[in-house]
């Protein structure tokens, strides 16, 4: 097996998660020994509507192949209505980003909350199977940043 | 003076195409004239002038300067730059030939600019002369002649054929390279095109423009007029006529951290843009007042002193095109003018 | 440049394990800025904290990443520990290389590469920390209860009892409430004013508690521990402080025709009045509507009367201000209004009754004097037919989508209480489903249904329609049988849906406090935190939050009240450092905002600056209460200009992390 | 002069000296322990740290000096900020010389000097005054009028107490702002000590200190007789490339970083007063 | 027209209304008009014009212009109404000190549409009925109206005035227009078509600021683009990458406060469809949180500075957003 893999594409993926609900959610993901990729990077922030368009992009640019951003499930917010800002925010850059030809399937939302480890974990492995599929992040890309 | 029948213009252009990148005038998805590079099939295209200048070629709108790496205390500089490969600009107006003129007395002054120089000299310029000049010309104003244009190679392109004249060493070599497809040629058809083309330019809604008003004017006197109030005051200070004129060369410089060393480019930069001057000590060019007569003074006057009365416009009209709020040089020229009398 | 100290804990083998901790500090070492890094056993023990002190020290260190648990379990530990070697707390982040890295991953290598990463985006965002310092802000022992029901009682109660300054502001005429308007409560049918009037007494005596009854608040503004609240003192055109309560002008005073809101308007009262007997404050109060004095100027015979000369035409509405540390919302609910409930023909016939009125029938107090007779011709009904769920559960749109929740129990209590006084009374009772989750609450349904022979019938009714000969008919079917049922009724009973109180909705825009879509206010959290409002210093009691009967409401009050208790104890707040911040040169004043601010934490001022262009300019720009602000960052993102930026979770700190990640 | 003039070369700070609680002396040689480049006084170079950004600072050295360049650098931006926050060994960039240095050989040889300075604008000065000491027969007398807000303040302190002082043919006057405790000397601004000391109207100025200084200053000097052929000043403005071809820094149709940074006031008159 | 306006300032000017008038002013040309301030009523006489290309919305201009001592008069067409009331829901027009006079339009003309039709040398420009009688230095040229206007006002949304002290003329409507359609062309491309044109476009980008500068929804003090502070300053548009990023988060910075005014895409000098990205966040807004036109009120809440409990869910993205 792993003779032949050549060249195995290792996505670079960033999760932010809101500390709250999914960063606890991780961290219960941990405790329960769930397996995940190791190419997910978490950054906590404390809401997932800290989480500004700028932030994804400059993931992309800097070579990221996917972000997801983790947050309370709606009506959970810590902070009462901070996902709810966030997903509008978020389903209008998707659909921009979509809009302007790149793979919809590099972005994503999920709503994890402090006791769904489990849900974090499968979670994080779909998604870097999904981005493992897709490939390189080619379309968003900064070339100045790729060696 | 060369002739080349217009059945074999393709073959022309696929013959420079061989050895070197061929750029032409060619529409663009937007219909507007670009620069473009030139495969098989693409088509030249002469109507009118391009939206953005030949200076491109040149100077770029970015390019990499050096790039950086940084490790603890220790810094390696990397000079990236790889031998830049020769290239022919054809179709390439009057206003535009003498712009490299004007932008060879900056960056080939002392200390040479070597990124400008090396393209300088790798590229070949094919001319085109003027036959339906715009009504936002005025290249005639600074003694430009659209029917003779400069440039290593001269063009001129008739119902039937176009005839070249080479006007350097650079051009007569491009012109042997394609003997095989060139005659000799009477001239006449070409000054039967000339004569044609001088009526339109008589015609010019700015055939009159002089900068009578401007030779060896005193710096001071056309800075502090009351003009520049009324001039500047709808300027949105964006770039567009910045980046559209073919003389226009200010540059930024600026470090970009890629996460694996820093690449060092230079940029375009406007003098209309509110950052332009400002830095850590303060901002010398406070409003847009300032900043917009800056742009006019140093293409009225601040050039002319400094390169012996060439002013540092070639009347193109690109900026009468685009400017956001229809604000010009040409406006400049006439309101300050107006004043004195 | 930050002179950083990097901690790899092994976590005994949590992390150890799995991660190579030496590749790890010693990878971290050639990190820029980075002056110490080493690793350690146990970096939460006493002799793991040490080693972090005396790095800090030794080297001079300005900031420190430490890699191990997650934050949530240690980053109070470690921020302690730098504080004690006199490092900013702020100044210290967490690199969870065990929750997010050891335990998840098997493979040493690439665990070990992952760390490295982890540690390296820490390094990078620590770089752009800044030393945080908490503001302090004082607390004014005061609390402010808006609503005198039982809700505002117990709560004011609670907190007085304390040692803490209450004030109870109310709109009507007395304290009481709802409550004060109940005959019997379920599931005990102990006498609610049994209950209820020794409280509201206690209140009137506590002498920590002030009422401000026929009052509303008019202004609030400042922040938790520091609210300033304007008070309107409506007109009652008689003097508080003299009247004695005697009633005699109640008695004599010539307009008679009032309707008497306290019994729902099935009877009259006079244009002076004092709502019930055991009212508080028990002083009267003139209704300027009805009183001819105040009309037209003709009359004045109560003031003429009134051998203690409380009288005054001339009083003014009063506006109060007052600084409070603590606010409670407690405003309560009303029944709805039934515009959109045609088919009961309840504006059409008076027998048809909602269950307050209902309410007031039976009470000993009421229209007719606890006699159940029928409104319309005061006759003793025979055939009763209640209605649940009239506008409860709707999603139609004409009533509310929500359950009641207290409509089942008060069925089953007037069914059951109407057949023990009236055995020969047939009682029918239509219902969606009964609902009785509560102690000894199903017992009590059973009895109704059981003992007391109330035929539950499980079905809707569609139509209530007057006959000619005044009794009911009423359409229904019973979906269990599945038949279509025709029942002549004397009087017809609808649980009306109750909804929050109207002045719920101003109030919550004057406090900052959320609502929801139903105006009940939503909690800061629905399971944590169910008695505080998301806006810091915001407590809610009782139905204003959503519907619940008196012992929940009574227990929410006293949860509230020790909140509140916990507030007021503290001398000053400490707010959390991390919270947004606006740059002023920056800030458009665009109101963005603040319009995403679930706190109302933003206000804007007008603010004069010197221009670049050396003029003088009056810009509106952003204000951020440091201690209202709970550090979302909502707002940063609504911020075209990038002018709002949130303390400890910048944008330069965040893109710092990213960059390292990608790296 | 560098064939690649955008090109920088690699510098090595060995010496870090604090000269105020904002200013310190950065000293500089290339990575073969010599001096990067060889200058006029006056003259600018282009520092940079890869990353954070260029900037023009003065060359505070004298050409006399063989073996290194120095550079006094008031904290005031990104740029300086990280310089200051420097160790000795790191490596920076640097590019130049530029601009065109003090007439030191040609219209003040032979020439009474009078430096007036204020805070940090000694850097510029202190390159010619030092040029000026070591070929000492070449020039008349020589005054240095220094002034800053403080005693702390005052750049090259020990310099100007240890050697300046003590040479022969040079008359060293300070003036703070404001009375400090253990300060014993003059008290008052720059322009006004200048004209209480009422200098030798023959003599040439060399000038530099911020703008409200110098506006001051030279009204005094104009008072007392000097003319604006007389007084040169140096300035430091915008500069980017360094090479007089990126377009900022011009005043009027000079550019700082090629006709500049030491103009004449009678130069100066003759442009926009956009400085 | 512009005879009724000329009059209309001079009269609000000479009986103390306003101390100033912010009107367009003629160029060299037909169609070089300036904005600009007016003092006083020679300068309108002598330069004051309203006619088919009068396209600059006048209302960023109010951002400065209220800020200055007195009451400023300003023409409104239809669509600039819309500008002028979302920028004094942002707070920052001064309405105290703006006289707002609504004016019809019908349509400005567009000078690429005429180039593009091989139209040069242009010289002086007639109206005759329905068409346009185009003199140029090479002969006359007549095209219908209809082939000369902008792009925007053949898809008005709007000939209705939302605020106004006065109106010269009558009020139209809210126009049912096809401004989406072309946003509907390119949901219906192939992720790959999508990326090919939007990059085709992108690429021509020279970083000229016109479309921010020209923008009233782009009144920030100070844009993070030319903050170093920001993060994602940037200025020359160095990598594909960096042409992407300006466009998508100036349209995100602008979404739900954008009006649809369409100046970006005029001013854009390399004829980019600027509008095209705008008007995508419009229409996903629509879509997904009900209907809503920025600036047609000053009190409601911008669609992203509020939200329903029941909004879709970004997934909707991958179900829905455009083909495969």
């Amino acid at each position: 097996m792993q003779v032949n893999e050549i060249k195995e594409f290792r996505p670079k993926i960033v999760a932010f998660c809101c500390n709250w609900c999914s960063y606890a959610g991780a961290d219960l993901a941990g405790t329960n020994r769930l397996n995940y990729p190791s190419d997910v990077k978490i950054i906590r922030v404390p809401c997932s509507c800290r989480v500004n368009p700028m932030f994804i992009l400059r993931a992309f640019q800097r070579g990221a192949d996917g972000v997801i951003i983790c947050g309370c499930h709606p009506g959970d917010c810590h902070y009462t209505s901070g996902n709810y800002y966030a997903r509008r925010r978020m389903t209008l850059l998707f659909s921009m980003l979509d809009y302007l030809g790149i793979e919809k399937e590099r972005t994503r939302v999920e709503w994890v909350s402090a006791a769904e480890g489990a849900k974090f974990a499968a979670t994080m492995n779909d998604f870097v199977e999904t981005i493992t599929k897709l490939g390189e992040n080619k379309r968003l890309e900064d070339l100045r940043c790729k060696e | 003076m060369k002739k080349l029948s217009l059945a074999n213009l393709d073959a022309f252009f696929a013959k420079i195409a061989d050895k070197q990148a061929l750029y032409m005038p060619i529409e663009n998805k937007a219909g507007q004239l670009q620069f473009q590079r030139w495969t098989e099939g693409a088509k030249l295209s002469v109507g009118c002038n391009t939206v953005r200048s030949a200076k491109d070629f040149f100077f770029p709108q970015t390019e990499n300067l050096v790039d950086f790496k940084v490790k603890g205390k220790e810094i390696e500089i990397i000079d990236s730059r790889t031998e830049k490969e020769d290239f022919v600009i054809f179709g390439v107006r009057a206003c535009d030939v003498r712009s490299f003129a004007i932008l060879d007395k900056v960056f080939l002054s002392n200390p040479v600019d070597t990124y400008y120089k090396s393209r300088r000299e790798h590229g070949t310029i094919i001319s085109l002369a003027c036959t339906h000049p715009e009504e936002t010309c005025f290249c005639r104003t600074f003694g430009i002649d659209a029917t003779q244009p400069e440039g290593d190679v001269a063009s001129w392109i008739t119902e039937d054929a176009v005839y070249f004249q080479p006007q350097s060493d650079k051009g007569q070599k491009l012109l042997e390279k394609c003997g095989a497809l060139l005659e000799e040629a009477d001239e006449s058809p070409v000054l039967r095109q000339k004569q044609q083309t001088k009526t339109y330019l008589d015609k010019l809604p700015l055939a009159t423009l002089s900068t009578k008003h401007f030779e060896n004017k005193d710096q001071l006197e056309v800075f502090n007029s009351e003009k520049w109030a009324e001039l500047s005051e709808a300027c949105l200070g964006c770039g567009t006529c910045t980046f559209v004129c073919p003389t226009c060369q200010c540059y930024d410089i600026r470090d970009f951290d890629t996460g694996k060393g820093i690449k060092r480019f230079r940029c375009w930069d406007s003098c209309m843009y509110s950052d332009f001057t400002k830095m850590a000590g303060g901002q010398p060019r406070l409003t847009q007042l300032e900043r917009f007569r800056q742009r006019f003074m140093h293409k009225l006057v601040y050039f002319p002193i400094n390169n012996d009365g060439e002013f540092g416009c070639v009347g193109c009209g690109r900026c009468l095109k685009k400017c956001p709020i229809s604000m010009n040089i040409v406006k400049v020229m006439k309101t300050l003018e107006g004043e004195e009398k | 440049m930050q002179k950083i100290g990097v901690f790899v804990c092994w976590c005994g083998s949590n992390i150890a394990a799995t991660v190579d901790v030496s590749a790890v500090s010693e990878a971290l070492s050639h990190e820029p800025g980075v002056v110490y890094a080493t690793n350690y056993q146990y970096m939460c023990s006493e002799a793991g904290q040490n080693t972090i002190k005396d790095a800090i020290k030794k080297y001079g260190l300005t900031g420190i990443v430490i890699c191990s648990c997650s934050p949530r379990m240690h980053e109070a530990t470690f921020r302690k520990t730098a504080a004690a070697a006199g490092l900013n707390p702020y100044m210290v982040e967490i690199a969870n290389i065990r929750e997010q890295c050891s335990w998840i991953h098997k493979d040493m290598a690439t665990a070990t590469e992952k760390a490295i990463i982890l540690g390296k985006a820490a390094i990078a965002k620590v770089h752009l920390n800044a030393p945080l310092t908490a503001s302090q802000s004082p607390v004014v022992k005061r609390a402010l209860v808006i609503g005198g029901g039982i809700a505002g009682i117990q709560t004011a109660l609670d907190i007085a009892d304390a040692g803490f300054e209450v004030d109870i502001v109310e709109k009507s005429p007395t304290i009481g409430g709802k409550m004060s308007q109940l005959d019997k409560t379920f599931p005990t049918l102990d006498c609610a004013a049994c209950i209820l009037t020794p409280k509201m007494v206690d209140v009137a005596q506590h002498e920590k508690i002030k009422i401000y009854s026929y009052s509303e608040v008019e202004a609030v503004k400042g922040f938790v521990g520091n609210f300033e609240v304007t008070i309107r003192k409506k007109a009652r055109y008689v003097n508080e402080n003299v009247c004695t309560g005697c009633g005699l002008c109640t008695e004599k005073c010539p307009q008679k025709n009032v309707p008497n809101e306290f019994n729902l308007g099935m009877d009259k009262r006079r244009a002076i009045y004092i709502p019930f007997a055991q009212a508080v404050p028990k002083v009267a109060t003139i209704d300027a509507n009805y009183c001819m004095k105040l009309k037209t100027g003709k009359c004045g015979l109560c003031e003429k009367i009134c051998t203690a000369g409380a009288i005054d035409y001339s009083q003014k509405d009063q506006l109060i201000e007052q600084k409070y540390g603590a606010i409670v919302v407690a405003t309560g609910f009303n029944p709805i209004k039934l515009d959109n409930f045609e088919e009961y023909s309840y504006s059409q016939s008076p027998d048809v009754v909602t269950s307050l009125e209902f309410e007031r029938i039976t009470n000993a107090a009421g229209p007719t004097s606890g006699q159940l007779l029928r409104p319309s011709d005061g006759k003793h009904p025979h055939t009763i037919v209640f209605v649940q769920c009239v506008g409860s559960r709707d999603t139609s749109g004409c009533g509310k989508p929500y359950c009641s929740k207290i409509c089942c129990m008060y069925t089953a209590k007037h069914a059951m209480l109407t057949r023990e006084k009236y055995p020969d009374t047939d009682v029918y009772v239509f219902y969606i489903d009964v609902r009785t989750p509560g102690k000894n609450f199903d017992e009590f349904y059973r009895r109704a249904a059981e003992e007391y022979g109330v035929h539950y019938i499980k079905g809707m009714v569609g139509k209530v329609a007057p006959k000619a000969d005044g009794k009911l008919m009423v359409q229904a079917s019973d979906l269990i049988s599945n038949e279509q049922l025709h029942i002549d009724a004397d009087m017809v009973v609808l649980a009306t849906a109750i909804e929050p109180d109207k002045s719920a909705r101003p109030l919550a825009t004057m406090l900052t406090a959320s609502m929801d879509t139903n105006d009940f206010f939503t909690e800061a959290h629905p399971k944590l935190r169910p008695v505080e409002s998301p806006t810091a210093g915001i407590f809610l009691s009782g139905t204003c939050q959503g519907p619940k009967d008196i012992p929940e409401t009574v227990s929410q009050a006293g949860a509230a009240a020790a909140k509140v208790i916990g507030l007021l104890a503290k001398d000053t707040l400490t707010a959390n450092p991390c919270v947004a911040h606006s740059d002023e040169m920056m800030c458009n004043g665009c109101s963005s905002c603040e319009k995403v601010c679930p706190y109302g934490a933003i206000t804007y001022v007008d603010k004069e600056f010197r221009m670049p262009d050396r003029t003088v300019a009056i810009r509106r720009v952003a204000v951020v209460n440091e201690a209202v602000c709970q550090g979302c960052g909502a707002c940063t993102v609504a911020c075209p200009s990038g002018a709002m930026d949130l303390k400890g979770f910048s944008n330069s700190q965040i893109m710092a992390e990213v960059d390292a990640i990608c790296k | 002069m560098n064939t690649e003039a955008l090109i920088p070369k690699i510098g090595v700070v060995t010496d870090i000296r604090i000269d105020t609680p904002d200013v310190k002396t950065f000293r500089i040689v290339g990575l073969d322990g010599k001096k990067v480049f060889e200058h006029i006084p006056g003259q600018c170079a282009m520092l940079s740290m890869p990353g954070v950004g260029e900037a023009l600072f003065s060359i505070t050295s004298s050409p006399t000096n063989k073996d290194f360049l120095e550079f006094s650098i008031k904290k005031c931006g990104c740029v300086t900020d990280w310089l200051h926050q420097m160790e000795v060994g790191q490596q920076i960039t640097i590019r130049g010389p530029y601009g065109n240095g003090f007439p030191v050989e040609t219209n003040l040889k032979g020439k009474d000097l009078l430096f007036i300075a204020g805070g940090i604008g000694l850097a510029p000065l202190r390159s010619v005054i030092n040029y000026v000491r070591d070929n000492r027969k070449n020039y008349g007398s020589v005054q240095i009028i220094y002034g800053s807000r403080s005693k702390d303040d005052l750049v090259d302190y020990r310099e100007i107490i240890d050697e300046w002082m003590n040479d022969e043919g040079i008359e060293v006057n300070l003036t703070i702002d404001r009375e400090q405790e253990g300060w014993d000397g003059h008290v008052g601004f720059v322009p006004n000590y200048v004209k209480e000391l009422n200098p030798d109207i023959r003599k040439t100025v060399l000038m530099c200190g911020p703008p409200i200084m110098i506006k001051f200053t030279l009204a005094g000097l104009k008072e007392l007789g000097f003319q604006d052929t007389q007084v040169y000043t140096t300035m430091e403005l915008r500069m980017k490339c360094g090479i007089g071809k990126c377009g900022r820094c011009n005043i009027g149709s000079k550019y700082v970083c090629k006709d500049g940074p030491v103009f004449r006031f009678d130069q100066l008159g003759e442009l926009p007063n956009e400085y | 027209m512009q005879r009724i306006m000329a009059e209309k300032a001079k009269e609000l000017l000479q009986n103390g209304t306003v101390n100033r008038v912010l009107g367009w002013k003629k160029g060299e040309f037909v169609y070089d008009i300036t904005p600009a301030v007016f003092n006083n009523t020679e300068e309108i006489d002598a330069e004051f014009v309203y006619d088919d290309f009068c396209a600059n919305n006048l209302s960023k201009y109010l951002i400065k212009e209220s800020r200055k001592e007195g009451k400023v008069l300003v023409f409104l067409k239809p669509c600039d109404t819309y500008s002028f009331n979302q920028l004094l829901k942002e707070h920052r027009i001064w309405r105290d000190h703006v006289y707002a006079v609504g004016i019809p339009c019908d349509g400005k003309i567009d000078l690429d549409c005429l180039k593009k039709q091989d139209i040069q040398g242009i010289v002086g420009i007639e109206t005759q009925n329905d068409n346009f009688i185009i003199h140029t230095l090479y002969g006359d040229h007549t095209i219908a109206k209809e082939d000369a206007l902008a792009e925007r006002c053949l898809n008005c949304k709007s000939k209705k005035h939302v605020i106004y002290d006065e109106l010269i003329g009558r009020d139209g409507e809210v126009l049912d227009s096809h401004r989406f359609d072309m946003v509907e062309k390119i949901e219906a491309m192939t992720p790959d078509e999508r990326f090919a044109f939007w990059r085709g476009e992108f690429s021509r980008c020279i970083r000229c600021n016109a479309c921010r500068n020209v923008c009233p929804a782009c009144s920030c003090e100070n844009c993070v683009f030319d903050n170093p502070k920001s993060g994602i300053a940037n200025k020359a548009a160095a990598d594909s990458f960096e042409e992407n990023m300006f466009h998508i988060i100036r349209a995100f910075h602008v979404a739900g406060r954008c009006t649809d005014c369409g100046e970006c895409s005029r001013v854009c000098p390399q004829n980019i469809p600027l509008h095209l990205l705008n008007r995508k966040f419009i229409k996903d807004i629509n879509e997904f949180y009900g209907t809503y036109q920025a600036g047609e009120d000053t009190e409601s809440r911008a669609p992203l500075n509020i939200y329903n409990t029941e909004d879709v869910e970004p997934s909707i993205v991958y179900k829905k957003g455009g083909n495969h």
